[in-house]
């Protein structure tokens, strides 16, 4: 077994648990859209995370191969993400997520 | 013979739809010949019937075709034909037809004439209907097509609403008394499984007395009866009803319809017999109605209003006859009535149309000399409801008498009292009318004349009938034969024997009794003439102050302001008061609320949706936490 | 197979309508279209007739996985309501004739595809075919209401919409609920509906699903208050198919589905329900005596007269539901004649508010004599159809409670005070600016009240052809009940 | 597997064309190449089998639903060439990132391994968020792809995390070896796999916009481009909604009981509360978009339900919701090109100026209603059968009442329609494009007629 093991798996859950909280409050709390995107690649590396120690600690590499896919998946996702924000930025002059709020009610 | 009995009945309906369908096209003279013609026609078979009645002693019911039939319930369309719907047939075909010629002099210039006809063939073909029915529902077929008849004849001159509304008042309290009619219908269903005359009465015998069962099936009968034959409390339309022209009144409104009751009783006697306790009621009701209505009689000055409650009071006397076991009487006094009652309507009707419609007594006197055979032949009536021998209402009336005195010397008291009223109005309004001067206008005086020979005869007719009818029943006292008795016992021969019989007057007594009643009907007589004809009585404006009493009766005890007061007013404030309060601002809104409250709450909910990125953010975090929590703490 | 080309035929009539060109000959089409519709009913009444009651069945595989299938036939209870829908929407069309209705090709399609639906209602033998063209019959109601009607009708025609659509909803609950309980496999085949195992709990909810439904449509008290409204915003067309027909579908769907499924239900809950049609009946006559509208005085008076029906149907008497089939038959006659007399005094004179009329007789005599008549019908006299209806009515009530009969039998009395007070202020008296030159029927609008007229004595003379046809249906029915 | 090869190859085609300035031969390639995968994907018919270890699981489920996407996306691709018109700039991006929404859509109805789930979401997702922008000019399609963006990214946060707390109590992403795990635990569950559990749930939810995840969905639905608002509402639903679908079937049979409860008051709020909120819009887009909330909810009947006439329910109820949603938006491209906004006030008295168009729109309205005899009432019927098969007594009685208050709105249309007076606008349509429209009008009302032709499918 890798040293890896020596670690109990709780410890990572509860880290990535953390982890992961700390992105969704800064998805909360902020305002900036920039800063809510770094937040969420916050979560999703708290999984990625996640998912490698499951994945080592069940010797099985279907999760190191998922997190691959979610890499990808989330670096398309930025991709798009900073495009829109840019778009925004060009009718807005702003990356507020508040200050579109044109559709309502 | 069944094809004659049904003829009947068709010929006046038919004259109805030749005269209802076509009555634009049809000139005047064809409708005055259909009109009386049918009528005429059905009296002819009916004397045919009463001549060949033996032919229906074996089979009395006769069938024609299925009417209603579902499961238990089955009602044919049958006759009954016995010496009651017999007797019924003549005076209803006989009187119509008299009343029929008599109406095309009085409708000569009504433009519409035929209309009037048709209204009048519609009504006797009902009336037979009633009379010929041998089960309750064909009787109700009539009951309800006369009452219709009546509705479209008092109102037969719809121009005026006043008119309208005395016709609407009449249908809707005969409509009442229906409802009792049709509830003891479907009560005596219940009992007997059957609503043919013969399988109920056939059952009846065998029932105790005063089952409750038969007390509730007389009551509503009784109420139906009260309605029709316009008693106490339902009696305040029959006045109204004055409104339709003349020959109505004198047909539907004295003559036939309005003893349509008192036939429903004397046809149904064996159920009476059978309730004591509505017996009594039924005496009670005809008792007061008699009185009070002769007592309202007194007081009034119009014409036909002295008439209609004249009615009003004789049919109370026939229902005290009924209530007293005397069924025969009854229908004598019925078969008089009809006689004299159509005449003195059809003499007042003369009267009226040589006078251009004027209606008030004071305003009328002195027509006995411009008006001869008017005045004699309205002497005549006035004598016979009197009751003056030996004219024919003395008979009937003394033969209801004698019966109520076996039953209670109060009873008979109080009768006689009505009887002393009744001959003091007739005499009033005798004298008011034919003696004294004329006090109308000039113009009417100059128009004054007696009525064409077309309503001349017909009044003849009648007070030959009026005089001479009391020899049908000549009570054996006068050594008569009592023809009407004996022809009519098979009808009522069940109850005579189940009925506890009283024991009957002795001679002397009944000798007695009769020189009473004569003596205060002349000392009547007397005391109008010298009140009426030679005082100057009768003449006083109705507002002049009058003492309480005579206040009361002569506004009519302020019947129809206190009906209005108790019914008609709440039933509009009840209506008012469940379409805006109940209806609108209860049900409805309610209704309308659920509805309001869908769209104010989406209206509301809405706002939820603030297009706030950052809110919808922290609701979902909180829908996530709410949903594991929920899930995997508990 | 002639029920399928009752049902059929509407639906091919409407298609070939909406192709015609010119609009002029539309509503004659639409006239001849329902003709040939009324005869396939007399052709299946004969069929009825003669062969004696082989059921004029027609099955067909429709959804099968879930038990439904193309069930419709025809016992006697639905002939009369099918001879009743055929038979009066010729006299509707040609009522409508003298209204020059925009858009003839809507308008007489959707009459074509309402007359489709009701049939439909009325032959369905299978739970969901009915539900189908219960719904489908309320989209052309709607329509002809909304789009033709008159005053505030978007708001009232809406609500109309709503509060029956909303009542029906729950009765396709209790439907695929009943469907469940149905002997396997489950089948919403009428009989096997019949057949279905409820506990009394079960029978009691979907006795409050159906009531609902059906109290809505016919409408019992309480749930009337959208009826005088739409009545009143209605075309005359509208109207007449509304209380002519469409009502009926609420009774013919108490007999024909909610007594029999529910029976133990519908016995226990009888006397609330009587309770509530009696004070219904009360009710709206009390309010229809002081109406101004005589469209809305007639809608009281429906209100009053189909409670009535109700309380028979539901005091479970062979007597009192033969009544409630004929005075459905004569209810639907009468209410479409009165519609039509209000109609045609409407567009003579622009108005239906009764203190603004007076003296018609004078002028339309004829008008007067079909009003009247109508009118004795719908007060049930004697000789009319009413009569026949409402007495086997109060007898079926008395056997089963006389207090309530005696309450209900108030209704000859009111009905009288209400329909006399609208007869007298519109046609008696003396004629007013408005009425003076009113002309009188002509012979199309003649043509119309001839049929009625002639059936309200037709059945109020001879109830016999139309009572025995439905009788044993009617015994069947309520040898669920025992 | 071939639907989502050619779907790709598609795809691929689509923006070659672009390449090669071929924009007038794309809608006809796109349209022949969507028939070509449906009769490829319907050929899949009988031959059930799976895929790279079971990542792509080919059966009757999937192919029947796949051919209602592409079905789907067909009829929306029919409405483009009306919708683009006017267009000048080449449309090959857009076309072929709708393929590629398509595709993942595919994915996710067929997908056998938790995997092959996310990476369908996610492209689809991803090709969504560029389809909401993809009106850059206008301020509101802006708004719509960020918050659609955000949220979406956001939440397939959560979605991934429940994955992953999954796989670290199962060992594995297979939908097949997660079931043995759920046999093996019977009936008490570790709360790592239940977290897991209801992420999943949730990440799947906010897909298909479910209360308390349905939020993006108006303002999205309203801020992007009408075709593409179509789009969302029908194919992105029903994928997401077969996704959750098939997760329970293949893998939590055994454990209905734990989400049962969740699900039911999830699906009972989105119907009250979509049919609530719609109630009060005076925009017909908007009102579509609370409306397709509400049709969440029913399709979760059938997920609740879960007896075994869910699958045929939520088939024939995605078919007819996603035909007569599609019809009602190809009637409000019109619209909004006549009077440029979606009030329904611009549809007064549509009867009379555009009678067939008006038609449609009452149709699909009807449907939608769940009014017989029109597809909507027999999807609606059969899901309350689906329902009341397992005794959601409740749930179809509020559902039920959700059916009497969307009346309300679904009549709204129809009564400016016919109802109200014209103000004198013609929509200007083309002969195609009313062929299309009349197409799919008879389709809702031959389904609501014959719809054995689709329920016995499955």
């Amino acid at each position: 077994m890798a040293p890896i093991s020596s670690i109990p798996i709780q410890y990572y859950l509860v880290f990535c648990s953390v982890l992961f909280s700390i992105g969704v409050v800064g998805v909360l709390i902020k305002r900036n859209a920039l800063v809510i995107l770094m937040s969420i690649e916050l979560m999703i590396n708290s999984i990625n995370l996640l998912l490698a120690a499951f994945s080592a600690y069940s010797n099985d590499p279907a999760g190191q191969i998922f997190v691959f896919f979610i890499m990808v998946v989330a670096a398309a996702e930025v991709a798009i993400g900073l495009a829109i924000v840019v778009l925004i930025y060009r009718t807005t002059h702003s990356i507020d997520i508040n200050v579109l709020n044109k559709l309502k009610w | 013979m069944n094809a004659i009995l049904i003829l009947i009945p068709l010929f006046p309906l038919l004259g109805f739809l030749i005269l209802g369908l076509g009555f634009r096209a049809i000139p005047k003279k064809w409708a005055s010949v259909i009109g009386p013609g049918t009528v005429l026609l059905s009296f002819i078979l009916s004397l045919v019937v009463f001549f060949n009645f033996h032919d229906f002693a074996a089979s009395p019911t006769r069938f024609f075709f299925p009417w209603l039939h579902v499961g238990p319930l089955d009602i044919p369309f049958s006759f009954l034909i016995d010496p009651l719907s017999i007797l019924m047939l003549l005076i209803v075909t006989g009187v119509g037809f008299i009343i029929h010629v008599y109406s095309i002099g009085y409708m000569k210039d009504d433009p519409g004439f035929n209309r009037f006809f048709a209204y009048m063939n519609l009504f006797v073909f009902s009336m037979l209907l009633l009379v010929l029915g041998a089960n309750y529902p064909i009787m109700f077929i009539g009951w309800e097509g006369v009452g219709l008849c009546s509705y479209l004849l008092i109102g037969f001159w719809f121009r005026n609403h006043e008119y309208n509304n005395a016709a609407k008042k009449a249908f809707i309290m005969n409509r009442i008394g229906d409802l009792g009619f049709l509830l003891g219908m479907f009560l005596i269903f219940n009992i007997f499984n059957s609503l043919s005359f013969d399988h109920v009465f056939a059952q009846a015998k065998s029932i105790s007395f005063g089952n409750p069962s038969i007390v509730a099936i007389t009551l509503l009968l009784f109420v139906g009866a009260v309605g029709k034959s316009a008693q106490i409390p339902l009696y305040t339309w029959l006045p109204d009803a004055m409104a339709g022209p003349t020959p109505v009144s004198a047909l539907i409104h004295a003559a036939t319809m309005v003893t349509a009751g008192v036939y429903m009783v004397a046809r149904s006697n064996i159920l009476y017999v059978l309730s004591p306790a509505t017996m009594a009621i039924m005496g009670m009701t005809g008792l007061a109605t008699a009185l009070f209505a002769a007592s309202i009689a007194i007081f009034q000055n119009d014409i036909k209003k002295i008439l209609a409650y004249s009615t009003i009071s004789q049919l109370g006397y026939m229902f005290v006859g009924l209530s007293v076991g005397a069924f025969t009487g009854a229908m004598f006094h019925l078969t008089t009535h009809a006689f004299f009652k159509a005449l003195l309507f059809l003499c007042a009707g003369s009267v009226i149309h040589a006078l251009g419609g004027e209606q008030d007594i004071r305003s009328m006197g002195g027509l006995r000399k411009t008006m001869p055979k008017t005045f004699w032949t309205f002497l005549i009536a006035t004598l016979t409801i009197a009751g003056i021998p030996p004219l024919s209402g003395f008979f009937s009336k003394d033969e209801v008498l004698v019966k109520a005195f076996e039953f209670g010397h109060l009873l008979w008291l109080l009768l006689a009292i009505g009887t002393l009223m009744t001959a003091f109005y007739m005499f009033r309004m005798l004298y008011l009318v034919f003696f004294r001067d004329f006090r109308g206008s000039d113009e009417q005086k100059h128009h004054l004349h007696e009525a064409p020979s077309v309503m001349r005869i017909p009044l003849v007719i009648l007070a030959l009938l009026a005089a001479f009818g009391g020899l049908i029943n000549i009570p054996a006292l006068l050594g008569g034969n009592e023809g009407l008795s004996k022809f009519l016992a098979p009808v009522f021969a069940d109850s005579f024997s189940i009925m506890e019989h009283e024991t009957p007057v002795s001679n002397g007594t009944g000798w007695l009794l009769m020189s009473v009643t004569f003596v205060g009907v002349v000392a009547m007589a007397v005391w109008a003439y010298f009140r009426y004809a030679k005082g100057k009585h009768g003449l006083e404006p109705d507002d002049t102050s009058r003492s309480f009493p005579v206040r009361m009766v002569s506004n009519k005890y302020y019947i129809d302001e206190l009906y209005d007061y108790l019914f008609v007013k709440p039933v509009l404030r009840i209506s008012r008061f469940l379409h805006e309060i109940v209806e609108l601002r209860f049900i409805d809104r309610i209704v309308n609320g659920v509805g309001n409250l869908v769209v104010w709450t989406g209206s509301t909910v809405r706002f939820i949706q603030t297009g706030n990125v950052g809110f919808y953010m922290f609701i979902m975090i909180l829908g996530i936490i709410l949903i594991l929590f929920l899930n995997i703490l508990i | 197979m002639l029920t399928v080309i009752l049902i059929l035929f509407p639906l091919v009539f409407l298609l070939i309508l909406l192709s015609i060109r010119q609009e002029k000959i539309v509503r004659q089409f639409a006239l001849a279209a329902s003709l040939i519709e009324f005869g396939v009913a007399v052709a299946a009444f004969i069929q009825f007739k003669t062969s004696c009651h082989c059921n004029l069945l027609f099955t067909a595989d429709w959804l099968a996985t879930l038990g439904v299938s193309l069930k419709f036939g025809m016992d006697g209870i639905s002939l009369l309501m099918v001879m009743l829908t055929t038979f009066l929407i010729p006299v509707i069309i040609l009522a409508s004739f003298s209204h020059a209705y925009p858009k003839p090709r809507a308008f007489y399609g959707l009459v074509l595809l309402m007359e489709m639906a009701l049939v439909g209602v009325f032959t369905a033998f299978d739970g969901l075919m009915f539900y189908i063209f219960w719904e489908l019959a309320l989209i052309p109601a709607y329509f002809i209401c909304a789009v033709w009607g008159g005053n505030d009708r978007i708001r009232i025609t809406f609500k109309f919409f709503l509060y029956t659509f909303v009542g029906s909803l729950f009765m396709l609950v209790a439907l695929i609920y009943l469907y469940f309980r149905t002997p396997l496999p489950h089948s919403f085949d009428l009989h096997w509906l019949y057949a279905a195992t409820l506990t009394p709990g079960e029978q009691s909810w979907i006795f409050v699903a159906f009531f609902l439904a059906f109290a809505i449509k016919i409408p019992i008290f309480p749930f009337h208050t959208w009826q005088p409204d739409t009545y009143a915003a209605a075309p005359a067309t509208g109207s007449m198919l509304l209380a002519g027909m469409m009502l009926k579908m609420g009774i013919y769907g108490m007999i024909r589905w909610m007594v029999p499924v529910c029976h133990n239900a519908v016995q226990e809950y009888a006397p609330y329900v009587i309770a509530l049609a009696v004070t219904g009946i009360i009710y709206a006559s009390v309010i229809a005596i002081r109406q101004g509208d005589m469209k809305r005085l007639v809608a009281y008076s429906s209100i009053a007269h189909v409670g009535l029906i109700a309380a028979g149907v539901f005091s479970l008497t062979a007597i009192a539901m033969q009544g409630a089939i004929i005075q459905m038959i004569s209810h639907g006659i009468n209410i479409v004649g009165l519609f039509m007399v209000i109609d045609i005094i409407e567009k003579r004179t622009g108005t239906r508010t009764i203190s603004e009329l007076g003296g018609i007789a004078h002028k339309a005599p004829r008008l007067a004599i079909m009003f009247m008549i109508i009118l004795l019908g719908s007060i049930a006299l004697p000789l009319t159809n009413g009569f026949i209806g409402e007495f086997l009515l109060l007898l079926g009530l008395f056997e089963y409670s006389a207090v309530f009969a005696a309450i209900a039998g108030l209704t000859i009395i009111f009905s009288a005070v209400y329909m006399l007070w609208m007869y007298q202020r519109t046609m008696y008296g003396p004629p007013n600016v408005i009425t003076e030159n009113i002309p009188d029927l002509t012979w199309p609008e003649m043509a119309a009240f001839i049929p009625l007229v002639v059936m309200i004595f037709w059945i109020g003379l001879f109830p016999g052809l139309f009572l025995d046809v439905a009788l044993p249906d009617v015994m069947q029915t309520l040898n669920f009940i025992r | 597997m071939t639907t989502i090869i050619s779907l790709t190859i598609l795809g691929v085609l689509v923006l070659f064309l672009g390449i090669m300035k071929k924009q007038s031969w794309l809608l006809p390639v796109i349209l022949l190449g969507l028939v070509v995968s449906m009769v490829l994907t319907i050929m899949d018919w009988n031959a059930a089998r799976s895929y790279y270890h079971e990542m792509i699981i080919v059966d009757h489920v999937s192919v029947a639903f796949s051919t209602v996407l592409i079905f789907s996306t067909f009829l929306i691709f029919s409405l483009a060439a009306h919708y683009y018109r006017g267009v000048q700039r080449p449309l090959d991006d857009i076309y072929g990132v709708m393929i590629f929404a398509l595709t993942g859509a595919v994915m996710m109805t067929s997908y056998g391994n938790l995997i092959m789930l996310f990476l369908g979401i996610e492209t689809l997702s991803i090709a969504l968020y560029v389809l909401a922008g993809s009106h850059k000019e206008a301020i509101t399609s802006n708004e719509a792809t960020l918050k659609y963006f955000l949220l979406g990214s956001f939440l397939s946060g959560f979605l991934l995390f429940g994955i992953a707390l999954i796989y670290g109590s199962s060992g594995s992403f297979d939908l097949h070896r997660i079931s043995v795990y759920v046999a093996s635990c019977a009936g008490t569950y570790p709360p790592m796999f239940l977290a897991g559990l209801f992420l999943l749930i949730i990440g799947l939810a906010f897909k298909i916009a479910i209360v308390p995840f349905h939020f993006w969905a108006p303002d999205v639905y309203e801020g992007t481009p009408t075709l593409l608002t179509a789009f969302m509402a029908t194919v992105v639903k029903t994928a997401s909604i077969v996704a959750m679908f098939r997760f329970f079937t293949h893998t939590f049979q055994g454990i209905h009981g734990v989400w049962e409860t969740t699900i039911w008051v999830m699906a009972a709020l989105t119907i009250l509360l979509g049919n609530l909120t719609g109630v009060y819009q005076p925009n017909l887009k908007r009102m579509l978009a609370y409306s397709s909330i509400s049709h969440s909810g029913y399709m979760l009947l059938a997920v609740v339900a879960f007896s075994r006439m869910s699958d045929n329910a939520l088939l024939l109820y995605t078919l007819s919701y996603s035909i007569a949603t599609i019809s009602a938006f190809g009637i409000l491209i019109l619209i909004r090109e006549a009077h440029g906004n979606d009030y329904f006030s611009s549809l007064n008295g549509m009867g009379k100026t555009n009678p067939l168009e008006a038609f449609c729109l009452t149709v699909s309205m009807l449907s939608l209603a769940g009014i017989p005899p029109l597809a909507g009432f027999m999807a609606k019927y059969y899901l309350f059968t689906a329902a009341l098969e397992k005794g959601l007594v409740w749930l179809v009685i509020i559902a039920i009442v959700g059916s009497a208050i969307s009346v309300a709105y679904y009549f709204k249309p129809i009564m400016a329609i016919y109802l109200k007076e014209s103000n004198g606008v013609k929509l200007n349509v083309e002969t195609p494009y009313k062929v299309h429209l009349m197409f799919m009008t008879l389709l809702v009302i031959l389904i609501g007629v014959l719809p054995f032709l689709v329920v016995g499918l499955l």
